[in-house]
């Protein structure tokens, strides 16, 4: 409970101040989505240990299935998502038992291989995902409850939900991470050989990572639909498996606030770079290098450290009296 | 030729060697007896350049060896024969040798041949393929025809038949003979009673024991108090 | 009644025969060490004692279960645990966090936990833990990250991981191997103090040890039991100084 | 049945580019274990160098010398600079790492030649065809396929027969012992990585004329390449030239039978050979 | 508490990373140019931003108000032009916007411009644009594949009457299919054998296999109905394999002259192609257009910057006709509204939305026939045809 106690204001916070001080609500809107997105990849890298670049597959297929169910089946946009977020589940079971039955470099290509997988399936069933074109005007069905219209049709109501999605799935994601699961992954990625010697099934502990990562990405990916009204292909894209990578490893896997810098980092730096040096993947290149070598926490570790320096400096009294 | 001084070695965190002190002259061959884990290997890999010496100093006659790259140790003619002998399977035979040879060597390819007419009939056969005793004689011919200065071999006749460590005895005299010295790591005494000059004994990374070879006849009571049961 | 007892366990590589026909005897309660010169085939026969490696042929009977074909996370779950020969922790956890996971992984689908906070599960291994801290001495160190432990007391967490799993047979391979002279005692007082509770098999290659603290040796050559006996036995015994020293020998 | 055998032959000539793509991606993960994800950009530098030169001086075959040494150089320096420190590293922290560096040469390149590709005209003593009965195949890709066998028997013989590949063929086994023979093994790496850029910008030559330059063909070619090499076997000559005629001749044949699923095979045929086989069809236990 | 005090830091870092909104000119009108200047697109995007800017500049000001153009970098990604389209709507009021790169960017970001009733002209390739997608804020100023087929295959056809069989290469996606679907209505309309198709991926960049498929049907024609890096790679690889010797081939979609100038007038020769736009053609809107563009930029326009100078003027012409910025009384001026554009004079028409204007048949010449490094073509033929009302599938709600 002190767990939830103690994140819950920070996690509420975090929404806020992205509201509050992003120049619009979409640039918020898609930070938090993506900082879903990063926190989905995070458990698989961070915890897990395992590189994958499928998380693709699920943020594509949670835009379509969250779009698609509403459209064909009219459900309201909750029970859409939920819809995509058990999708992504299922599937991430699939391609996660499949994936991890290899390990290093032929897990990494087989995670890629299930994306062009992905991708080409998108691509064939235009019928369905419009293809080329993407899946244009996705809908909101509004929920009723009791009566009670709920819809999320303003930019402003639906910055509300993906704020509320953002805090609960955040919340969740920490009490999963410091649950005996959490510790026994982070166990695992230490050393697997022990973690197998001890009595774990070490694989079913790597399925169970890739369901959670799954179900988040396609449950963000499914928001994302909604928040575009448009599910585009490039979703399914490898490219979009290596930008959550990216984004997971600059702001720093070990932590889920290393999501969110991560996702603030790519959306909103690209945004301002990208107006003024259209090369800056450049930079983005260089930085992920340097992460990998000087920093391999990202830059939540660099922010704690930052901080920490700060606090020796400025108020070693007072850090000393509270600790 | 070689001289080891409070030589101190840690893997890691661990500290192995502790303060060895050893010589080795010209046409020597120097044994160094000692249980399993008494840090024979770790002394051998010492000298060769494997593991960290924080404290101490390797010499080659009057260069240091202490700290530096492990090919540069070896090219000063340095030749290690390792334990497991780290022949080169998917290499063939003749391979093995000439990645190895230097034109300089006292030993040519076709010389290793008469010596080993063995390793001349298996010559295309993959390093894998070998026997035991075959890998072994390759792994000397292979410090052979790399120009040794000293020869370094670790358990040699280890898990070998009576006859091939009979033949390995012949080498290391014959080698001995064209005054190069060996520095030889051997649980069998009773090899090391036929080849070697002289000995240390180590216990726990320290020299509890040296002598001459005449000692590993006087003292046998002593040397197996240290490594057998 | 045998705790562990195998029937002509035969592993092979290729052509190469590394442990031909071995048939072991385990008492329970007792400390039965294996040793043998290098090659001997020590360290398959526990890798195939634990599951890492299958057998080519033969039988496994733990606690008269036939075990031959059960993966290495299934033979803990029985109640067989072991240390690793090269240290193989979890170094960047506490050492009650070492012991913790450990504690878990028998009952394993407390891992699966992934809801209720990892305290109310860890209360469960107290008492695991707390007897595993207390028989290695690493009362004062519970906090301590592993990766800090110097490697003495990195091989004895690696024994008390394996206490913290409550077996009822503990498969120790070559627990003091680069340990520091002074250490050295620590593990074997701890080895000896265990059988009390429990049955150990231990892996070693410090004949000082092995004498001091076994009941019964089984010393191999070759890939094959030699001889077996009590310490007085082995110590006496011709073909195992032979077998030390380089006499008779083949090739492999 | 006819057009059966012409897109075998066809396939084959695309297998020989292939394979000259992955061969230095193999070898490299063979001695050093280390992952590569910047192959690709090798490969579309490449090309760039050889739009240069041959705008430049109007001589492919200049090109056809000078531009593989260079991007060998500039292997080797990144080698120097930032490969070296990632040998120790695991191969998912390799691949990131490579692939901020394919980032960076990508948006390199297209700061100095800009995001439009570039036309590279096949030398004119090539620029006709064979007509053989039916069948027409372009003298320059006969050119390349002969080029190419030429260059893989030049590779096989490097690494079978000259001392420099059984040291690289030693060291991929137990590099350590090597080093104990008195090899420099920092330099036998970096050499050897060298060649395997030099390799990548040799096909990226010899493509540049079939497809021209453009600042995304080093994306395509890794996709290609790992498939290519995942196939035949991590660290495996032969698995790359067999995985790079099966790859070729796959993507040729699928052409006339099932033509929107050709990408979708290769990848189908890598992920059943990573399950089923996971040292693909050459490679090393 | 440590993670207290964290929060604080960051808040306070991320509000110093913020930067202030650029304040919004006082009265001004501002214009919103959507290019994918970054990314896998930028060949494309960074023309495209000049044809806007130059729109912009060269009219300064329009009722009376000064114009602002404000460049949307998509990252030649759908989500993300979608995204800064809603933001500027959001946060600065955007309603006029002009661009879209890829089909699925400009078919989503018509939807989000509907939504608020504002205007948006692009030139993207998918017919659904004034199609079964169409809307009352998106205008289309690219002529549909209906007409890119019907003004160069039915021409080419009927200039050289010895072509009696045609094979097609074609991209297997809805626009491919379109472009498949009115070429196989011209030829047998024209009684021209269709000997056969190759469909190939989107992804597809190794086009021998369907180079031979095409060679052994041996037809009279070979029309590729691919676009951009795939028409010039499949073009480069039929020359290699010397097909332009053996049959006549055309490309009914070609990107134009920064297209031309990468593949060159070797592979160009005798070749025919279909064009949205080309610099040469005399009229007075383009001679203005190209001397704008020459003098800025010392270059001959390309087919992105014509595409999005053309329909960011065609707003602010229209914002004029109107005279009012009011985005509905904007969309009623453009509406029917015909003006002096880059084909001569385009008409907009009412009821889909779509720029009714020229297309062009080219035909590659000699380099030793080029007047100027830019003289790749010759015009054949031009004109315009459109499927007419009861044929649209638009439903203009």
């Amino acid at each position: 409970m002190s767990l939830e106690l103690k994140h819950c204001p920070i996690l509420i916070a975090i929404a806020l101040a992205a509201f509050l001080v992003l120049p619009s609500i979409s640039l918020a809107t898609e930070v938090l989505i993506f900082a879903i997105i990063a926190l989905g990849c995070s458990i698989l890298l961070g915890y897990a240990g395992l590189l994958s670049f499928g998380q693709a597959i699920f943020f594509g297929l949670g835009a379509y299935v969250a779009s698609l169910s509403q459209i064909h089946l009219g459900v309201n946009f909750l029970v859409g998502l939920l819809i995509a977020t058990a999708a992504g589940a299922i599937v991430a079971a699939l391609v996660g038992a499949l994936a991890i039955r290899r390990q290093g470099i032929y897990f990494v290509m087989l995670t890629l291989a299930f994306t062009q997988l992905a991708f080409f399936i998108s691509y064939t069933l235009d019928e369905w995902t419009g293809g080329d074109n993407g899946l244009l005007d996705v809908p909101r069905n509004s929920v009723n409850i009791f009566g009670y219209e709920i819809a999320i049709d303003s930019s402003e109501k639906f910055y509300a939900f993906v704020a509320i999605s953002f805090v609960l799935i955040f919340l969740a994601l920490l009490r999963i991470t410091h649950s005996q699961f959490g510790r026994t992954l982070l166990a695992i990625k230490q050393n697997e050989e022990r973690a197998t010697a001890l009595g774990y099934s070490v694989k079913w502990y790597k399925v169970l990572a890739f369901v959670f990562s799954g179900s988040i990405t396609a449950y963000a990916g499914g928001m994302y639909a909604l928040f575009l009204n448009f599910a585009p292909l490039s979703n399914v894209e490898l490219i979009m498996s290596e930008h959550i990578l990216i984004m997971a490893i600059i702001g720093g896997t070990g932590n889920v606030y290393g999501a969110v810098l991560g996702s603030l980092f790519l959306v909103v730096v690209g945004d301002m770079l990208s107006a003024f040096w259209e090369r800056w993947l450049f930079m983005l290149g260089g930085i992920l290098i340097l992460t990998v070598f000087y920093m391999r926490g990202g830059l939540i570790s660099g922010l704690y450290g930052v901080f920490e320096f700060l606090s020796q400096k400025l108020g070693s009294a007072s850090t000393q009296k509270e600790s | 030729m070689l001289e080891l001084n409070n030589v101190n070695s840690f893997y890691d965190k661990s500290h192995i060697l502790f303060d060895v002190n050893c010589t080795l002259k010209r046409g020597e061959v120097l044994a160094i007896l000692g249980r399993n884990g008494a840090g024979k290997s770790t002394l051998l890999k010492s000298i060769m350049g494997l593991v960290d010496v924080r404290d101490g100093s390797i010499h080659f006659e009057s260069n240091e060896l202490t700290n530096i790259a492990s090919h540069r140790i070896a090219r000063q003619g340095l030749c290690f024969v390792p334990e497991n002998r780290d022949i080169f399977e998917i290499l063939s035979v003749e391979e093995n040798l000439y990645i190895s040879h230097n034109p300089a060597s006292n030993w040519s390819i076709n010389d290793i041949y008469s010596l080993f007419p063995r390793l001349k009939e298996r010559r295309k056969n993959g390093g894998g393929n070998l026997s035991g005793g075959e890998q072994q004689m390759l792994a000397i011919a292979r410090a052979l025809v790399n120009d040794p200065k000293i020869l370094i071999l670790d358990e040699p006749t280890e898990g070998l038949a009576p006859v091939i460590v009979e033949e390995i005895e012949k080498i290391i005299l014959n080698v001995r003979s064209t005054g190069i010295p060996i520095l030889l790591v051997e649980q069998n005494i009773s090899v090391c009673r036929k080849v070697a000059d002289k000995f240390i004994v180590l216990e726990q990374g320290q020299v509890v024991l040296e002598g001459s070879n005449q000692d590993l006849s006087d003292q046998t009571e002593k040397i197996e108090h240290y490594l057998a049961v | 009644m045998s705790i562990l007892t195998t029937n002509r366990l035969t592993k092979r590589y290729g052509e190469f025969k590394a442990v031909t026909d071995v048939n072991l005897d385990v008492q329970p309660n007792t400390l039965h060490a294996v040793i043998g010169p290098n090659g001997a085939g020590k360290t398959t026969l526990f890798h195939c004692l634990t599951g890492v490696q299958r057998l080519t042929s033969g039988r496994i009977l733990f606690d008269n279960k036939e075990i031959s074909k059960l993966g290495p996370e299934k033979r803990s779950s029985l109640g067989m645990s072991r240390s690793f020969q090269v240290t193989s922790l979890f170094l960047e956890m506490t050492v009650r966090e070492n012991l913790q996971i450990a504690a878990l992984g028998v009952s394993s689908i407390d891992g699966f936990r992934f809801w209720s906070s990892s305290a109310s599960t860890v209360k469960k291994t107290a008492a695991a833990v707390d007897y595993a801290l207390e028989t290695t001495g690493f009362e004062n160190r519970a906090e301590t990250i592993a990766g800090d432990l110097s490697h003495g007391q990195q091989r004895m967490l690696e024994v008390g991981m394996a206490l913290a799993q409550q077996p009822k047979l503990i498969l120790l391979d070559e627990p003091t191997s680069g340990m520091g002279v002074d250490d050295i005692p620590m593990i074997s007082n701890l080895v000896r103090r265990l059988t009390k509770d429990i049955t150990v098999l231990l892996i070693e290659h410090n004949m000082g040890i092995v004498l001091e603290i076994s009941d019964k040796i089984t010393v191999m050559q070759l890939g094959q039991i030699l001889v077996e006996g009590t310490p007085d036995q082995i110590k006496n015994d011709q073909r195992v100084r032979e077998a030390y020293l380089g006499g008779e020998t083949e090739d492999a | 049945m006819e057009l059966f055998f012409f897109q075998l032959l066809n396939g084959l000539g695309l297998g020989v580019i292939y394979f000259l793509l992955s061969v230095g991606l193999t070898i490299t993960f063979g001695l050093l274990n280390f992952v590569n994800f910047a192959h690709g950009a090798f490969y579309m530098v490449g090309a760039y160098v050889t739009f240069v030169i041959v705008s430049l001086t109007g001589n492919f075959w200049l090109a056809l010398l000078i531009a593989p040494l260079v991007i060998g150089a500039l292997a080797i320096a990144l080698e120097q600079s930032v490969v070296k420190f990632s040998y120790v590293l695991e191969h998912k922290y390799q691949i990131l790492v490579t692939l901020g560096v394919a980032l960076m040469l990508q948006e390199l390149v297209i700061m100095i030649w800009g995001p439009i590709g570039k036309n590279v005209s096949p030398p004119s003593s090539l620029a006709g065809i064979i007509e053989i009965g039916d069948f027409i195949y372009p003298k320059y890709r006969a050119f390349v396929i002969t080029f190419s066998a030429l260059i893989a028997i030049v590779v096989w013989w490097g690494l079978e027969k000259t001392k420099f590949g059984a040291l690289v063929r030693a060291g991929s086994e137990n590099a350590q012992m090597v080093g104990l023979l008195g090899v420099n093994i920092t330099r036998l790496f970096s050499i050897t990585f060298g060649l395997g850029g030099l390799l990548a910008g040799l096909a990226g030559v010899l493509a540049a004329p079939l497809r021209g330059a453009d600042p995304f063909m080093g994306v395509e070619a890794l996709g290609i390449a790992f498939i290519v090499v995942v196939i035949g076997g991590m660290g495996s000559f032969l698995g790359a030239l067999v995985g790079g005629l099966v790859v070729g001749v796959m993507q040729s044949v699928m052409s006339s039978v099932w033509p929107e699923g050709a990408s979708l095979m290769v990848y189908a045929a890598m992920a059943a050979v990573i399950l089923s086989r996971p040292r693909g069809l050459f490679g090393r236990a | 508490m440590d993670r207290r005090k964290f929060l604080v830091t960051s808040t306070a870092a991320a509000a110093a990373l913020s930067l202030p909104t650029l304040a919004k000119a006082s009265g001004g009108i501002d214009i919103f140019g959507l290019k994918s200047v970054s990314g896998n697109f930028a060949s494309y995007g960074k023309f495209a931003n000049q044809g806007s800017e130059m729109a912009v500049e060269a009219a300064g000001s329009v009722i009376g108000k000064a114009l602002n153009y404000r460049l949307l970098d998509s990252e030649g990604n759908a989500g993300k032009a979608v995204r800064k389209i809603k933001e500027a709507i959001e946060k600065d009021n955007a309603r006029f916007f002009n661009g879209a790169t890829l089909s699925s960017t400009g078919l989503a970001v018509g939807k989000e411009v509907a939504n608020v009733g504002g205007v948006f002209t692009t030139p993207v390739g998918a017919d659904e644009v004034t199609g079964s997608e169409c809307n009352r804020s998106t205008f289309r100023w690219s002529t549909p594949t209906f007409g890119a087929v019907e003004q160069t295959l039915r021409p080419l056809l009927e200039l050289d009457p010895s072509i009696k069989s045609a094979y097609t290469i074609t991209p297997q996606y809805v626009f491919g299919e379109a472009l498949l679907t009115n070429t196989k209505n011209v030829l047998a309309d024209k009684g021209v054998e269709h000997v056969g198709n190759s469909y190939h991926s989107l992804s597809e960049k190794e086009f021998s296999g369907y180079i031979t498929n095409a060679a052994a049907a041996k037809p009279d024609l070979l029309v590729l109905l691919n676009f951009g890096g795939q028409s010039s790679t499949s073009l480069r690889q039929a020359m290699n394999f010397g097909l332009k010797n053996k049959m006549k081939i055309l490309v009914v979609w070609s990107a134009g002259l920064d297209q031309y100038k990468s593949l060159g007038s070797d592979i160009l020769e005798n070749v025919y192609l279909g064009a949205q736009y080309w610099h040469e053609v005399q009229n007075p809107g383009n001679a203005r257009f190209v001397e704008l563009c020459r003098n800025k930029y010392g270059v001959n326009p390309v087919y992105p910057m014509a595409g999005d100078y053309i329909g960011t003027k065609i707003i602010i012409d229209a914002i004029e006709k109107a005279g009012s910025d009011d985005p509905a009384a904007v969309i009623s001026a453009m509406e029917g509204m015909t003006y002096e554009g880059l084909t001569g004079e385009e008409t907009i028409r009412a009821f889909d939305h779509q720029a009714i204007k020229d297309y062009y048949l080219l035909k590659g010449k000699a380099k030793s026939a080029m007047s100027d490094e830019d003289n790749f073509v010759d015009v054949i033929s031009s004109g315009k045809s459109f499927p007419d009302e009861n044929a649209s599938l638009c439903k203009m709600s």
